[in-house]
């Protein structure tokens, strides 16, 4: 058993009689992270008051962290400093220079438009709560095409490879290169829905796209595992290691 | 300030050097769907779509819910803003919430979206106005729950193990946190109903979950319950754009094949020169990236 | 005179601080009466106007997909890419760049909606004493405690910045306290919680049931087995090279991957992006129900 | 246990309980292997994936002065993957002397989060006590991946110009010294557990080196860019860590040279995990042997 482990007063007296002020006790914050780690772990047991305490600690936090952010990544660098602008600062010993940012007070036009949205909990405006929401939405639309150009063109013209045995192609590769494409047309095949597949051909196809569908969720899978593992274990070492301190540290 | 202060070098940059096509292609696929939606206005009931099997399920899982009185869950997805797959999922939601509203089921819907909070909010409210039970509508049955990935799971998860849903229907985008979910609502012995257009989540939603609808067949899936000529248009549509990159798939496989075996001349030495991908020397053959319609999608333009 | 010569932008300085406010305000009134005025609109009107929000929004992207971009070289001597057709007052980039801020901000605050509906559920459990309100009270007070922390944080760091003589360190620390050791490690935890799901989802759907399930089992567990070193070193004895070191395992898993795996994914990919073009040409079209059409 | 022993009727019951095992068993059993395997490592064997190897090789063949230019934007969320990686890879770059600039994306605090280990690093032995400013720098947190990612390619020395260490910029320190363009670096290693690596595969020019570090669920869709070259080499997950470890042990043998460090997480966390991903597979045959049983004796339905 390590010195300075759980088991030995010095670990006691570490986490209550901090080195300074609380705050910076390093060893008490760890055992809040545990605590409330444990918390949620205890989820896989059964949902129980440990875990919705944690849960509502988390929720609060985490929506708390939201508004934080929304006003000091948006509101103020996108919305309110453009609109208000900012007077040119020159740069003291200890102080670094502001640029001056001209004020385009036509930003304020934008508040109103946003409040619509709150017109949703009423029942008589309900509608104009469709114009915000409409606009975003509309926005989204408009940049799928360009979207689907940059992202899926060339994905389908990356799928051909040559398939002819001869230049700096291997056979090997040839016979990869046709898997592929094949791979991909009859899984594609699966996905087409309006055409009657009356002929065994299709369906026979539309089957073995599923089924190969099923070797790529496959692979997902396989991948996946491990990451997740991994997770879990870089959190058993916090808990075992770097708060109770059961084993050396890396 | 609205005046030209600059001269123009050269216009169409997106156009050059075979951009066009590009752009073209595009255009073709938007112009398939449409006359699809078209087409299927003009004579409604003209299509028919193959079966999808999780939708038929969704009846029963409510049906389930009502005897066992317990409720049912529906997610939306987590989509960083109102986006076309939020709208999707909400879509097949108002039918699942018209079902619930008729048993007097009880519903959660659980929001990771203030935008889709507000949407599914309007929806919700609408189907029980329609289905004239205005005053089975729960206000607090909608909610937003956290814009945080994981407090999002956390609270799902909790959700599901307190209120022991008999019926659990997630659809949209979601992340590693889908087994968080799905999970949990197995081990309280729901019916779960998937569908998302992440598919690296699709695995472990077919491990976790009775129904899950692959790919795309979460789009067919309103057209499918709602025989809406519209919407089957645009399935017809996407059907025959997908049929074309099929076609033009074979095409591009033999043009790179033949291409693959002739070695660069010196011309097409100098063309991929003057078009900003030089080829390297000592190089007989093309590489992968000056096949022909590989080359258009990577050739640098302006 | 000066206030009769104003632009949309106009330079700040530390005098003009009420002037700007002034406009900002003028620019907030304006809008709104404009609104009230869309308000009145009959019933049958709506759900065109909607629409056509929706549909100029969108038009907006499109034209910056279609219309020709262009090597321009600017007085200045730079040459720069843009889109070369000015709209009063702006170049068309410029324009675009605004819209893309707006609706930034526009979606931004639509969180204040779902605040609104945390606080409602909770505080209505909370007067109203349901089941479980002591979790609200725990909830409502770590939310309040992180927009405070994290706004001081905020604030001190800017003061700091701003060279304001003070002790910033507290909310500098407390800060670190709720974001790093309790948020973060929540969200890891959670994270790391899937490991366990993911054992027990494997362990009831791995079965051999039917070919399906058995394909996903089998290629699963190659995968996962090319990830293990003691795994490999099975068949670490086969040849690197030649026909036996394709069945080296890791060998396996990468054709797996490359060969079968990664087009089958972009097959379905490609479905999907049809099915997202589709659906955002219906909403643009207002053939979508539900969103935006009523 | 042998079922032979058994009566019939208890044979069967086993069977029915392997064939569903309540969940909350094979959590317990998780945290068990876990624990103890983390408590007390044992080392395993590695037989290196030649993908890691080959970015391992060319940043070893790297020459003294040389500069790499280092994108991580891992969290605390993928720290058991990236971590290992992280390090791996800045104990490479110090002992080979290569001089690297470090931006972070994604989240402010990943900063605070590397600085330390960087400087725990530099104290080792083999590091060459770097210095920050003077053989390395931390261009610190950038919040726009795009507008970052292209302004690296067009004009790196712009880009990064507003950090400062010890009063000046870190484009006026050593480290970026004869760096003008990107192309300048000898290569480009993205650290990520999400998907930024996309956009320096559309953005990055033919003649920049690029190496990835990411989390083993990326490896699908990025081992396609490593064959096509678009990738010097990719390390994936804890196993591409133990990959670069086990390398420079080979390089820098720890019983040659005192002080050395080579392993750490990767190795640290390869055993739990081995016997983690063994406890899931046990677990899979195991249920489909008792379903299979099952079967036989007409008990499934």
């Amino acid at each position: 058993m390590l010195a300075q482990s759980v088991f030995t007063p010095e670990w006691w007296q570490e986490l209550f009689s901090p080195d300074g002020r609380w705050l910076e006790n390093s060893l008490l914050r760890i055992t809040i992270g545990a605590i409330l780690t444990l918390g949620l772990y205890s989820l896989l047991y059964r949902e129980n008051k440990f875990y919705r305490f944690t849960e509502h600690v988390f929720v609060g936090l985490a929506t708390g962290f939201s508004v934080v952010a929304l006003v000091k990544e948006v509101l103020w660098p996108q919305w309110w400093v453009p609109m208000l602008g900012v007077p040119e600062r020159e740069a003291t010993p200890d102080v670094s220079a502001v640029p001056a940012v001209e004020a385009a007070w036509l930003w304020g036009a934008l508040l109103p438009v946003a409040c619509l949205a709150f017109f949703v909990f009423s029942k008589k405006h309900g509608w104009l709560s469709r114009i915000p929401l409409g606009i975003i939405v509309g926005l989204w639309a408009g940049q799928q095409l360009n979207a689907f150009q940059n992202r899926f063109l060339p994905q389908v013209a990356d799928q051909a490879r040559p398939i002819i045995p001869l230049g700096e192609t291997s056979p090997a590769m040839a016979v990869n290169n046709l898997i592929v494409v094949i791979t991909w047309i009859v899984v594609l095949s699966y996905f087409v829905y309006s055409f009657e597949q009356k002929s065994k051909f299709l369906q026979r196809t539309s089957l073995m796209g599923r089924w190969l569908l099923m070797v790529g969720f496959g692979a997902i899978f396989g991948t996946t595992m491990m990451t997740r593992f991994v997770l879990f274990i870089d959190r058993a070492y916090y808990l075992l290691i770097q708060w109770l301190r059961l084993g050396e540290q890396l | 300030m609205g005046e030209r202060d600059y001269e123009i070098i050269s216009l169409g940059l997106q156009y050059q050097k075979w951009g066009w096509l590009l752009s073209l292609t595009t255009v073709a696929v938007v112009a398939y769907i449409l006359w699809g939606i078209f087409m299927a206005r003009r004579k409604a009931g003209s299509v028919t779509i193959r079966r999808i099997a999780g939708l038929d399920q969704i009846d029963e899982a409510v049906g389930r819910a009502t005897e066992t009185a317990r409720p049912v869950l529906m997610v939306p997805g987590l989509s960083a803003a109102l986006d076309g797959i939020a709208v999707q999922a909400l879509t097949i939601f108002a039918s699942i919430i018209r079902s619930a509203a008729r048993f007097a089921t009880p519903i959660r819907l659980l929001n990771y979206n203030g935008a889709v909070f507000a949407v599914a909010q309007e929806i919700a409210k609408d189907v029980y106005q329609t289905e004239g039970v205005p005053d089975r509508y729960d206000v607090d049955s909608v909610r937003f729950v956290s814009d945080k990935q994981f407090a999002f799971a956390a609270a799902v998860a909790g959700t599901i193990q307190r209120d022991k849903v008999a019926a659990a229907f997630y659809m949209g985008d979601f992340y590693a946190e889908s087994l968080i979910m799905a999970e949990n609502a197995n081990m309280v012995g729901a019916i779960q109903v998937a569908a998302t257009t992440q598919f690296t989540q699709t695995p472990f939603f077919i491990a976790a979950c009775d129904y899950v609808l692959l790919g795309d067949e979460f789009y067919a899936a309103s057209a499918y319950l709602g025989r809406e000529p519209v919407l089957l248009g645009s399935l017809v549509g996407a059907d025959w754009a997908k049929l074309t990159f099929m076609l033009f798939a074979i095409i591009a496989l033999f043009v790179h094949s033949f291409q693959a075996i002739r070695p660069l001349t010196q011309e097409q030495i100098q063309h991929f020169e003057e078009m900003g991908t030089p080829v390297l020397e000592g190089q007989q053959y093309p590489t992968p990236d000056e096949y022909f319609f590989r080359w258009i999608t990577k050739v640098p333009r302006g | 005179m000066e206030l009769l010569q104003i632009d949309l932008t106009l330079p700040r300085t530390d005098a003009n601080l009420w002037l700007v406010i002034g406009l900002a305000g003028l620019a907030m009134f304006v809008s709104a009466v404009i609104l009230f005025g869309i308000s009145r609109v009959p019933s049958n009107f709506r759900r065109p106007l909607v629409g056509m929000f929706v549909f100029i929004a969108g038009l907006i992207w499109i034209l910056d997909w279609a219309l020709p971009k262009a090597t321009v070289q600017r007085a200045s001597g730079e040459t720069d890419s843009i889109i070369p057709i000015p709209i009063w007052p702006y170049e068309y980039d410029l324009v675009m760049e605004k819209v893309v801020q707006g609706s930034q901000v526009l979606s931004g605050v639509l969180l204040a909606l779902g605040v609104l509906s945390i606080l409602r559920v909770h505080v209505k459990r909370l007067t109203k004493g349901q089941k479980d309100w002591p979790f609200s009270v725990v909830l409502l007070g770590s939310m309040a405690a992180m927009i405070v922390i994290g706004l001081g944080e905020w604030i001190a760091n800017n003061r700091e910045a701003a060279g304001i003589p003070g002790n910033h360190e507290d909310m500098k620390t407390a800060f670190s306290v709720v974001f790093i050791d309790m948020l973060q490690i929540l969200d890891a935890a959670m994270f790391s919680l899937i490991a366990f799901f993911i054992l027990s989802a494997a362990y009831r759907a791995f079965r051999i049931r039917s070919v399906e399930a058995t394909i996903m089992m089998g290629v699963a567990l190659v995968v996962l087995l090319g990830f293990i070193p003691l795994a490999m070193a099975l068949t670490a004895g086969l040849p690197t090279e030649g026909l036996a070191s394709n069945f080296r395992i890791e060998n396996l898993k990468s054709w797996i991957l490359l060969t079968v795996s990664t087009p089958a994914l972009r097959a379905i990919d490609l479905g999907l992006g049809l099915g997202l073009l589709a659906m955002a040409l219906r909403i643009m079209l207002g053939l979508e129900k539900g969103v935006a059409v009523d | 246990m042998s079922q032979d022993l058994q009566p019939e009727q208890q044979r069967q019951t086993f069977w029915e309980t392997m064939y569903a095992v309540d969940r909350r068993w094979l959590y317990l059993i998780l945290i068990i292997i876990v624990s103890i395997l983390v408590i007390n490592p044992i080392t395993v064997p590695n037989v290196e994936d030649p993908a890691a190897e080959a970015l391992y090789d060319y940043l070893s063949g790297l020459n003294e002065g040389d500069f790499v230019y280092i994108e991580s934007d891992w969290t605390n969320s993928t720290r058991g993957e990236s971590r290992g990686q992280f390090e791996a890879l800045i104990r490479l770059l110090m002992r080979k002397k290569v001089r690297f600039c470090i931006s972070t994306l994604g989240d402010p605090q990943i900063p605070d989060i590397i600085r330390p280990i960087i400087e725990g690093i530099a104290q080792e032995a083999g590091s060459n006590n770097y210095k920050e400013g003077t053989d390395y720098a931390i261009a610190g947190y950038f919040p726009n991946l795009e507008a970052h990612v292209s302004g690296l390619v067009n004009n790196i020395r712009e880009t990064v110009r507003e950090k400062r260490v010890a009063g000046r910029s870190i484009v006026d320190t050593p480290v970026f010294e004869g760096i003008t363009d990107l192309s300048d670096a000898k290569c480009v290693v993205v650290i990520t557990g999400s998907s930024t690596i996309n956009l320096w595969y559309e953005r990055i020019r033919a003649k920049t080196k690029l190496g990835l570090m990411c989390t083993a669920v990326m490896s699908g869709e990025n081992i396609p860019y490593y064959v096509s070259g678009q990738l010097v080499g990719i390390a994936i997950g804890a196993k591409g860590a133990f990959d670069f470890e086990s390398l420079l042990e080979k390089e820098w043998p720890a019983d040659q040279n005192p002080g050395y460090k080579n392993f750490t997480s990767g190795r640290r966390y390869m055993s739990p995990l081995f016997f983690a991903l063994m406890l899931l597979i046990l677990a899979v045959v195991m249920g489909n042997v008792a379903m299979y049983q099952l079967k036989r004796t007409g008990r499934h339905n």
